[in-house]
């Protein structure tokens, strides 16, 4: 039942991924990336990652994605009139499929050597998704976090100054 | 529902970014109240900014303390090359006022994000897990595609940022790849924790998943640095980007790749250095080739301090493929002439352009050794010292990081170096023969020198002969600053 | 006096200096003249005094050296500057200083009113200066000065009308040509010295020393390949086969260069090294036929030659580098004292004949010049009938071409006897003695022929000149003259200091040795001695053998005589038709037969275009070529690769992505 | 329980669809949203590892990328809004006056 | 003569001194700057010359290492693994080549006083630094100091090339730079390698004179040494930079460049390359040999069809330096003397050739030697000075040219290089054709062109330029005993480092040989034997086991065969 599950949203998430980069027109483009987004927190309910789920859909799907619409509004970005040369297509996919075959390989080859932690389903029921990385974030990596709060600061900045009317 | 307790906060380990970010924010906070035409005293208050934070880092030298759970450390490792940083970002703003007035982009927000990236390249290189080394990466980009777009109204700009910013984000997906990779493989981002968990269980160094993690991060590196095939984006940024940004960029950013690199892999994964030795060999040949040779046919002094610099990440490799504390030392010393020598370079440039970036080609120099000598002989001081000739630092650095390969066997690689070497001769060489050996085409109006841009060049040629002549103590410094 | 020694070189040294110096300033003719005639005087009188003081010592002592520091020294190598006096040296000196002396004053009378007075003279102390220390050095690398140091001096003196094109590159070719014998020379140092070093541990290049050491020298192998080196030597300077060419050319210099160098003093330098080498020589029988058959060839084959010039000094140049065949000869059949002996006489009458020659243009060019005609005043075919406008000159002249044809008793009758006797009775070189005398003996009638040729030509006949130029003719002055005087005197009587054994037993009985001989024994004592241990000794030939060939030989003279005025005096009408009936012939012979030209082709000119080939198609094609293709390739890889940087991001993002493709990939399929 | 690989393989799908669309489109803001896709793709990485690993630290890391994303995208946004200011174009084969 | 001044470092910095003071003088006052630059360059070689009295032939001063003198030794950069010293010193084979340096230097100088009428001031700093270069590299004794001097040089020659130069002066310019560049930067890999090899320490050259390296390693550090070398000579065939430069510099640099420039890479051999690497020194001595003696050949028939005078002279130096090169690389007293000797004769005559084609260039803005012909005539002082200097180049005895060409040639005889110095030999034929030749062109013949009728003789100014030159030509001709006799201990010293390995093998060799003919060979050469043990009294070693053969051909067939005993080696071994 679950991998049934899995694999129709993993055909989305693919399926949508793909539209995100034959669509001509720019928002179809967006729309499509915006599935794949769901399709993602679908995957992250599943992998006993609620928050993360959330963050997904709220951050990438609902601010990143609707910033990215907005600019293509603004800009009045058509659609793509001129196809690029169908030998850049054609190498940038032979190039896709090389990486796609060669993360296959080694994903196949390989396996999760790591050292296995604590946390399991149990302990995300019990004590709350919200709470662990919350835990995580003001604890382990509390520096991260606050590095964080530059990256905007710097990043708001940015955007004004570049984007701003006047100087 | 229990209270998350906070571990105790050593804040002496962050203390140079602290301050360096409390500067950054009052400057933004000044930046409101100073009229356009005085920004430069902002650029007055950060250099004061700098040199407290500086005072601050060389004063932890020697102690090395671990903070915030493991995440970033201050060692000496982490010292040397934040000074680097602090002395590339003071340069880059002493350069910067008269071009920004000039071109008509004066905008006070150029010293916080000037800092804001001097941050990020800290945290690069004290950052002891990969998080904090990504946020520190990402800082730092994301200050530099708003920094080669700073001036708006330049088409060359504009281009130069978005070019930055996509190839930049493009290589980060592969680096994060890397990192996630690496994560599945040894179950942490801390590169202690890597470290000790791949030392005791070394069958995990043989996982394809650790390798490949390995590989991808040390391309997301390479990319920073400047490292052929992933060395693209470089000349066209270089170019496009306003002239002191560019001297910033090509020596603190490349330093910092180059200290997260060397942590990361040196630190994380020694046990794979089979590996990315190899890798490093090839990336390093190609680089130091590839910038040369292109480097031989610009015209575009810009342009071709870009290639040049692309080399000279190539010779930095050599240091870093020999994968010996020599080798280490060699790079921070490298790093350390460079910043002078690169950034005193682009402050002539800075000095002859004129607005629009014009006389930027090196036609334009034609018989500057007689007309400003001084500032012709300064500038060839830098170019000599480029070319790797003695009695300079670029020689010293050169032939600490050739011997430091040889010692570890690899003569050719060393060999490939030094012919690569003579041959960017040529090119530094030709900017020379146009200022001495030709006749000036046109009379050229000369603006003067500002006291910051002087102050720069002063200290850049005085470091670099320093440097070259009696380099002993700083060596020992970068020497002490490797032994992990 | 052998103290003294080191003044013998010094005084025509101070000429040197003072007229190389303040010579420009001075502009006395007379003067600069003098100076330099005294030095060489001097010079002349110290001689005297050690041949005096030699001459009153017992022979084997007759020996002396005189170090004065030493040169060089390294290792084990080690040259001193000393001074070897010996009854060689001696006579050199003698011929030398004497010769040099009389040409000098000559000379002053010559040269009169030249440009450039002051620097003939410098050149001319300085050639003495040379010639000096090579016949007295001690050692082979002093001689080796000496000898490059005449080749120096000789250079210079024949390109002394440096504005002329020929005389520049008549000097160039001698000095070239000298240089390969040069070549040879040091070589032959070398082996010598690396051979008796190694091998015997004797490492020294000084004469006495190597003599002393002679024993140890084997038969043949390496010492024939020192001599033969040496003798290559030899052939530069003396003028033999294959290197004589330079010195027909060498007559573009003033006359009486022509009779100091080209014909007293430097060309016989060879022959004195071989001389005072004697004991090596000796000992390589290879070698010796190779010089007397080398010597032969040339006597004969520059004999052919000087038939057929009409230049005065060409012909004169012909007779010598003849005349120095026989001496080679001498030395090929061991006769070193007999070589040494003609060396002696042909330095004198080959002096006056050159000193006459020189009389003879200069009343020539006088007279031309008179007559405003640029006629050659050495082409003897606008002389004729001189002998009556200029007595003195034609009898000293007439005096020396009869010593030179060898008829009995002027000096070169002794001397070629001797040697031509010895070619026949030496005991080197079995059935080739028959032919090496055949040899000489042919070339004995041939140069009583041409000889008198130039005299009939030049003295005899009616002029050829207008009238009012024969009007102009006139006896040089008494400078010039005295010296003809004195060489012609030397020519007639010089030849009984060597009178040969079997004519002073029947004449005198005995009475009146072969001084020359004797004196110079001690020098020669090794060779003698070897030849006797060996075996092979004097050959017993029969005393009517030796009258017979003597006979012969001036018969051959007189005909070569008698055949000259055949054809210039009685029936001049002769040559013209044997120049139309052979012209092939003629021609070959008139040209030299196109040895030079044969030189040009063979060696000059490929030279020539190796080198511009090297050049132009090695140098600037090929090495420059390769440094600059490899920075032309590396440019033009910039050029290509430049464009892989296209400023397009997804360009930029491709070459990205198949960074890592290939990355990745050489680490999954390695 | 799936096992890990499905989760691995789906992201590595992502991420190679994510470089053909960098590499293959024009418009610089499809190319953001492919560069978006990628890192999305590493996101499922991540916290796939850090379920099978028991371990949440992937999960934060995916958190601090999404901050990152955030501020590339008002950054890069930014970026070419300016340039379209200039150039009237967000094409990136208009982004080419350096080159060589 | 007090140690406790520093004499080198004084003698290195003067120049130094003078460029700054140059630095403060207004550079449109070109009498002062000429000046000043003379009369530091002058001080300078005044400076040089207690060098020459102070200096003890037979190296028994105190303070003395390994022959070395004057020593100076202050620790400059001790950083990781490295220990770089401020260590000088001379022994006899430097000594002269600083004097050179010291003397030629007043003479560059005056040679341009006035033919430089712009950048005086630039011109003068370039000179006295160059001298600063030249004069370092000599005296060095430290590797590292060493490469530093050596690279330094190249820039001040580089701007006076570029600069001051000919029409084609860039070309010229940065194919020398680069040309050198390249052999010196793979000189500065094999210089780290060995460092490593000898395993940490100092750069002191007198340690690395300990080293016993494996043969593979001397090869390839012998070959990047040499080739460095090789270029700086110039050997044949990377020459071609020379005649450009040449061409192209003013006659001060080409003075400077011919006289003491090309020594440092010939010096570099004699103190380098050869005692450090002894096995690949013998390995590599019939390549290096064939090198010279094509070079002499070779440059003398180039230099032969040459148009431009200045070219001619420069292929006439890649001549010479061939004779310098077959003499060291004979490894016998002679030979190295010989190229000593020859390196300053070289100096001095090509240097004063130099100066005379500089003279009629300055007169006559042409170097084609079509464009003049009977200058002797207009020119009389000219022509005899012309004529001195062309016969020193000759080798005419008497001159200094000839001590030095001898002695490479009897070094080079008595060596195995045999058949070498027969073919060098013929140089002595080649160099009197072309030398002769453009002489007789230049000087002699009609005087034709009007613009030749008009030439100035030589000035006071550029008569005592000469007059120096021509006094060394005639003294080192005469007298050349002074310069041997400090030459020789470090000579010797030099053999005994570069021979130490061979010494070993030779011995059994000898043996060996000796072993056959026994019989013959006692009779023959009772000194053999005892000689094989002194191979430095004797010359070469070899020669002792080739006494040993009884008939005197095979004798010459075995020495010529056994090139310093290298390779009789294995046949040894056999035996025994």
């Amino acid at each position: 039942m679950e991998s049934i599950f899995f694999f129709v949203v993993a055909a989305v998430a693919v399926i949508s991924g793909i539209l995100v980069v034959t669509c001509k027109n720019p928002i179809n483009s967006a729309l499509s990336l915006v599935m794949t987004f769901f399709c993602l927190a679908t995957f992250y309910v599943m992998l006993d990652a609620p928050f993360m789920a959330v963050t997904q859909v709220i951050v990438y799907a609902g601010a990143i994605m609707v910033l990215i619409v907005f600019v293509i509004m603004l800009l009045n970005v058509k659609t793509e009139t001129v196809k690029r040369g169908s030998h850049a297509v054609i190498s940038g996919t032979v190039i896709g499929v090389f990486v796609l075959f060669q993360t296959c390989w080694f994903l196949m080859k390989g396996s999760m050597t790591g050292q296995v932690g604590v946390m399991d389903k149990a302990m995300v029921v019990k004590s709350g998704h919200v709470e662990l990385i919350g835990k995580a974030l003001f604890t382990d990596f509390l520096l991260p976090f606050e590095i964080t709060s530059l990256l905007l600061l710097a990043a708001i900045i940015g955007a004004v100054i570049l984007a701003k009317k006047k100087i | 529902m229990e209270t998350i307790a906070i571990p105790a906060i050593n804040l002496a380990v962050v203390m140079p970014e602290v301050i360096l970010s409390i500067v950054a924010m009052v400057l933004l906070l000044v930046n409101v109240f100073v009229p356009g035409k005085n920004k430069g005293y902002l650029g007055f208050l950060s250099l004061i900014g700098l040199a407290v934070t500086a005072a601050s880092t060389v004063s932890a030298w020697g102690l090395p303390v671990l903070g915030f759970n493991g995440t970033v450390v201050q060692d000496n490792f982490a010292i040397f090359f934040k000074v680097i940083f602090l002395i590339s970002a003071a340069l880059a703003i002493l350069i910067s006022d008269r071009y920004m007035v000039q071109e008509e982009c004066n905008q006070g927000e150029l010293y916080p994000l000037i800092l804001f990236a001097t941050i990020g390249m800290m945290l690069m290189a004290s950052g002891t897990d990969l998080m904090v080394i990504f946020l520190g990466l990402e800082l730092l980009s994301i200050c530099l595609y708003v920094l080669a777009g700073f001036n708006r109204a330049s088409l060359k700009s504009n281009e130069a940022g978005l070019k930055y910013f996509l190839l930049g984000a493009f290589s980060t997906g592969f680096l994060l790849y890397g990192m996630a990779l690496t994560y599945g493989a040894t179950g942490s981002t801390k590169i202690q924790v890597i470290y000790s968990f791949v030392a005791g269980n070394p069958a995990v160094a043989t996982n394809p998943l650790f390798v490949i993690g390995m590989l991808l991060i040390a391309v997301g590196f390479s990319f920073k640095i400047a490292a052929a095939p992933f060395h693209m984006w470089t000349p066209d940024v270089y170019e496009g980007a306003p002239t002191p940004i560019t001297a910033f960029m090509s020596a603190g950013p490349k330093a910092a790749g180059f200290a997260a690199f060397i942590r990361v892999m040196i630190f994380a994964f020694p046990m794979l250095n089979a590996h990315w030795t190899q890798v490093l060999w090839i990336l390093a040949v190609l680089t130091m080739t590839v910038g040369n040779v292109i480097a031989l046919s610009q015209d575009n002094i810009k342009r071709m301090l870009a290639y040049s610099s692309i080399a000279h990440a190539g010779y930095a490799l050599v240091g870093f493929t020999a994968c010996n504390a020599q080798g280490a030392a060699g790079i921070l010393f490298y790093m350390l002439s460079y910043a002078f020598m690169n950034i005193g370079a682009f402050a002539v440039i800075i000095l002859i352009g004129k607005k629009g970036e014009k006389n930027g080609n090196v036609q334009d120099f034609a018989g500057l050794g007689f007309k400003k000598p001084l500032l012709a002989v300064i500038f060839s001081v830098f170019l000599f010292s480029l070319a790797g000739i003695p009695p300079t630092a670029g020689f010293i650095g050169k032939f600490y990081l050739f011997s430091a390969a040889i010692k570890s066997g690899y003569v050719g690689l060393a060999i490939i170096g030094v012919l690569n070497s003579a041959a960017s001769v040529y090119y530094y060489l030709r900017v020379m023969v146009y200022m001495y050996m030709k006749d000036p085409t046109e009379e050229f109006d000369w603006a003067g020198a500002t006291p910051s841009i002087a102050i720069c060049l002063l200290a850049c040629v005085g470091a670099t002969l320093v440097l070259g002549i009696v380099p002993g103590v700083v060596l020992e410094w970068a020497q002490k600053a490797v032994m992990f | 006096m052998f103290e003294y020694v080191w003044l013998i070189p010094l005084f025509p040294l101070i000429g040197v200096v003072i007229n190389g110096l303040f010579g420009k300033k001075i502009k006395n003719e007379m003067i600069i003249g003098g100076i330099a005639s005294l030095a060489v005087f001097g010079s002349f009188l110290v001689s005297c005094g050690i041949l005096v003081q030699l001459l009153g010592m017992p022979g084997e002592e007759r020996h002396f050296e005189k170090t004065i520091f030493t040169w060089i020294q390294s290792g084990t190598f080690k040259a001193d500057v000393g001074f070897l006096i010996d009854p060689l040296s001696c006579v050199m000196l003698m011929v030398v200083t004497g010769a040099g002396f009389l040409i000098h004053l000559y000379s002053i009378g010559y040269m009169h009113g030249e440009e450039g007075f002051y620097r003939y003279f410098t050149y001319l102390n300085l050639f003495v200066f040379s010639m000096l220390l090579l016949v007295t050095g001690n050692n082979l690398l002093l001689m080796f000065v000496g000898w490059e140091g005449v080749g120096l001096c000789s250079y210079l003196l024949i390109g002394y009308y440096f504005h002329k094109k020929s005389a520049g590159d008549a000097g160039k070719k001698a000095f070239v040509m000298n240089r390969v014998g040069d070549f040879g020379f040091l070589l032959g140092l070398f082996t010598l010295f690396w051979y008796m070093g190694s091998t015997h541990n004797v490492w020294t290049i000084n004469f006495r020393e190597l003599a002393s050491h002679a024993d140890m020298l084997p038969v043949g192998g390496v010492v024939t390949a020192i001599t033969l080196f040496f003798f290559i030597g030899a052939t530069g300077k003396s003028a033999q086969i294959p290197l004589y060419t330079w010195l027909p050319d060498a007559m573009e210099g003033p006359t009486p260069v022509s009779a100091l160098i080209h014909a007293a003093t430097m060309v016989t330098a060879g022959v004195y090294m071989i001389a005072r080498m004697n004991f090596i020589y000796i000992k390589s029988p290879t070698t010796l036929l190779v010089i007397a058959c080398v010597g032969a060839a040339t006597a004969l084959f520059a004999a052919t030659i000087g038939t057929a010039q009409n230049d005065i000094k060409r012909v004169l140049a012909y007779s010598t580098v003849s005349q120095l065949g026989y001496m080679f000869l001498a030395m090929g059949v061991g006769a070193f004292g007999a070589g040494v002996f003609h060396l002696m006489t042909h330095a004198f009458f080959k002096a006056c004949l050159f000193l006459g020659s020189g009389s003879v243009i200069h009343a020539m060019h006088h007279a031309l010049h008179h007559e405003h005609s640029d006629a050659d005043p050495q082409d003897m075919r606008n002389m004729g009938g001189l002998r009556k406008k200029m007595p003195i000159t034609f009898w000293t002249f007439l005096i020396a071409t009869i010593a030179i044809a060898g008829i009995p008793g002027f000096a070169g009758f002794f001397s070629k006897d001797e040697i031509l006797w010895q070619a026949f009775s030496n005991p080197h070189h079995g059935e080739m003695n028959i032919v090496l005398w055949l040899a000489g003996a042919c070339a004995a009638g041939l140069t009583a022929f041409y000889m008198f040729r130039l005299v009939f030509m030049t003295f005899f006949g009616k002029t050829r000149l207008s009238d009012k130029a024969y009007h102009h003719l006139h006896e040089s002055p008494f400078v010039i003259v005295f010296p003809l005087i004195v060489l012609a005197a030397l020519s007639m009587f010089g030849g009984y200091l060597g009178v040969p054994k079997v004519l002073s037993e029947f004449f005198t009985g005995g009475a009146f040795p072969n001084y020359l001989e004797h004196f110079l024994d001690p020098v020669f004592a090794y060779s003698t001695n070897f030849m006797a241990h060996s075996g092979h000794g004097e050959g017993h030939h029969s005393v009517a053998l030796e009258w017979g060939l003597m006979g012969g030989s001036v018969l051959i003279a007189c005909g070569g005589i008698a055949f000259a005025w055949a054809l210039y005096i009685a029936y001049p009408a002769i040559p013209g038709r044997i120049v139309a009936t052979f012209p092939v012939l003629h021609r070959a012979v008139y040209n030299k037969w196109y040895v030079d030209e044969i030189y040009d082709f063979m060696i000059v000119n490929p030279c020539k275009a190796f080198s511009n080939f090297l050049w132009k198609g090695f140098d600037v094609v090929i090495v420059d070529g390769v440094v600059n293709g490899v920075a032309a390739v590396v440019r033009g890889l910039s050029g290509l690769l430049r464009h892989v940087q296209t400023g397009l991001v997804h360009n930029y993002a491709f070459s990205m992505a198949l960074g890592v493709v290939v990355i990745v990939g050489c680490y999954l399929f390695r | 329980m799936l096992a890990l690989n499905n989760y691995l393989i789906v992201s590595a799908i992502l991420f190679a669809i994510g470089t053909v669309g960098v590499l293959t489109r024009r418009n610089a803001i499809v190319i953001f949203m492919c560069v978006e896709m990628m890192l999305n793709a590493v996101n499922l990485t991540f916290i796939a590892f850090s379920k099978y690993l028991g371990n949440i630290d992937g999960q934060v890391f995916v958190f601090f990328v999404m901050t990152v994303a955030a501020a590339e995208a008002a950054v890069g946004l930014a970026l070419m809004i300016a340039f379209y200011k200039n150039r009237e174009s967000i094409d990136v084969e208009d982004v080419n006056l350096m080159k060589l | 003569m007090s140690q406790t001044l520093p004499l080198l470092s004084i003698l290195t910095f003067t120049p130094l001194i003078g460029a700054i003071l140059l630095l403060f003088v207004n550079k449109n006052s070109h009498g002062v700057l000429r000046t000043v630059a003379m009369v530091v360059s002058v001080l300078t070689f005044v400076l040089s010359l207690p060098l020459i009295s102070g200096y003890n032939g037979a190296g028994t001063a105190p303070g003395n290492i390994g022959g070395f003198q004057f020593i100076e030794k202050v620790p400059w950069i001790a950083a990781g693994p490295f220990q770089m010293n401020y260590q000088l010193g001379i022994d006899g084979i430097s000594l002269w080549l600083v004097i050179l340096a010291t003397f030629i230097m007043p003479i560059a100088i005056l040679s341009t006083w006035t033919a430089v009428e712009e950048k005086v001031k630039e011109y003068m700093i370039c000179l006295l630094l160059l001298e600063v270069g030249m004069i370092g590299t000599f005296v060095s004794l430290d590797l590292f100091l060493f490469y530093i001097y050596w690279e330094v040089m190249l820039i001040p020659m580089y701007f006076i090339i570029g600069i001051w130069g000919g029409k084609n002066k860039i070309y010229a310019a940065v194919k020398f730079f680069i040309y050198t560049m390249v052999g010196s930067l793979l000189m500065l890999v094999a210089l780290i390698v060995l460092y490593f090899k000898a395993g940490g320490g100092d750069f002191n050259i007198l340690r690395f004179y300990d080293l016993t390296l494996d043969p593979a390693s001397q090869t390839w550090l012998f070959l990047a040494f040499a080739l460095a070398f090789a270029i700086k000579v110039p050997m044949f065939p990377l020459h071609t930079w020379l005649p450009d430069a040449h061409t192209e510099a003013p006659t001060a640099g080409s003075v400077i460049l011919a006289a003491v420039l090309l020594k440092m890479g010939t010096y570099g051999y004699v103190r380098f390359a050869m005692p450090l690497f002894p096995d690949a020194t013998a390995t590599f001595t019939p390549l290096i040999a064939t090198l010279s003696v094509i070079g002499i050949v070779y440059a003398s028939l180039v230099a032969m069809v040459q148009a431009d005078v200045k070219k001619l002279v420069a292929y006439s130096s890649v001549a010479h330096l061939g004779f310098v090169m077959l003499g060291i690389f004979a490894l016998n007293t002679q030979g190295i003397t010989g190229g000593m000797l020859q390196m300053l004769n070289h100096g001095v005559s090509t240097g004063a050739l130099f100066l005379i084609v500089g003279f009629i260039y300055e007169r006559r803005h042409t170097r084609l030697i079509t464009d003049f012909g009977g200058l002797a005539k207009q020119m009389p002082v000219f022509a005899v000075m012309f004529m001195i200097v062309t016969f020193s180049s000759i080798g005419l005895p008497g001159t200094n040219g000839f001590v030095g060409e001898f002695l490479v040639l009897l070094g080079a005889f008595q060596s195995s290089l045999r058949w070498y110095a027969i073919i060098a030999t013929s140089g002595v034929i080649l160099s009197a054709v072309y030398m002769l030749w453009m002489f007789q062109r230049v000087m002699f013949g009609e005087l034709k062109n009007p613009k030749n009728q008009v030439l100035k003789d030589l000035n006071a100014r550029e008569v005592i330029i000469m007059l120096p030159l021509l006094f060394l030509i005639f003294f080192m001709g005469v007298y050349p005993r002074p310069f041997i006799d400090s030459m020789a201990p470090s000579i010797d010293r030099l053999i005994k480092q570069t021979t130490k390995n061979q010494v070993a093998k030779i011995a059994p060799a000898a043996a060996a040989m000796l072993a056959v003919p026994a019989a013959q060979a006692a009779t023959a050469a009772p000194g053999a034997p005892a000689e094989a043990g002194a191979p430095a009294a004797t010359g070469a070693p070899a020669e002792a086991g080739a006494a040993a053969a009884p008939a005197a051909t095979a004798a010459t067939a075995a020495a010529a065969a056994a090139p310093h005993g290298a390779e009789p080696a294995p046949a040894a071994h056999e035996v025994k």
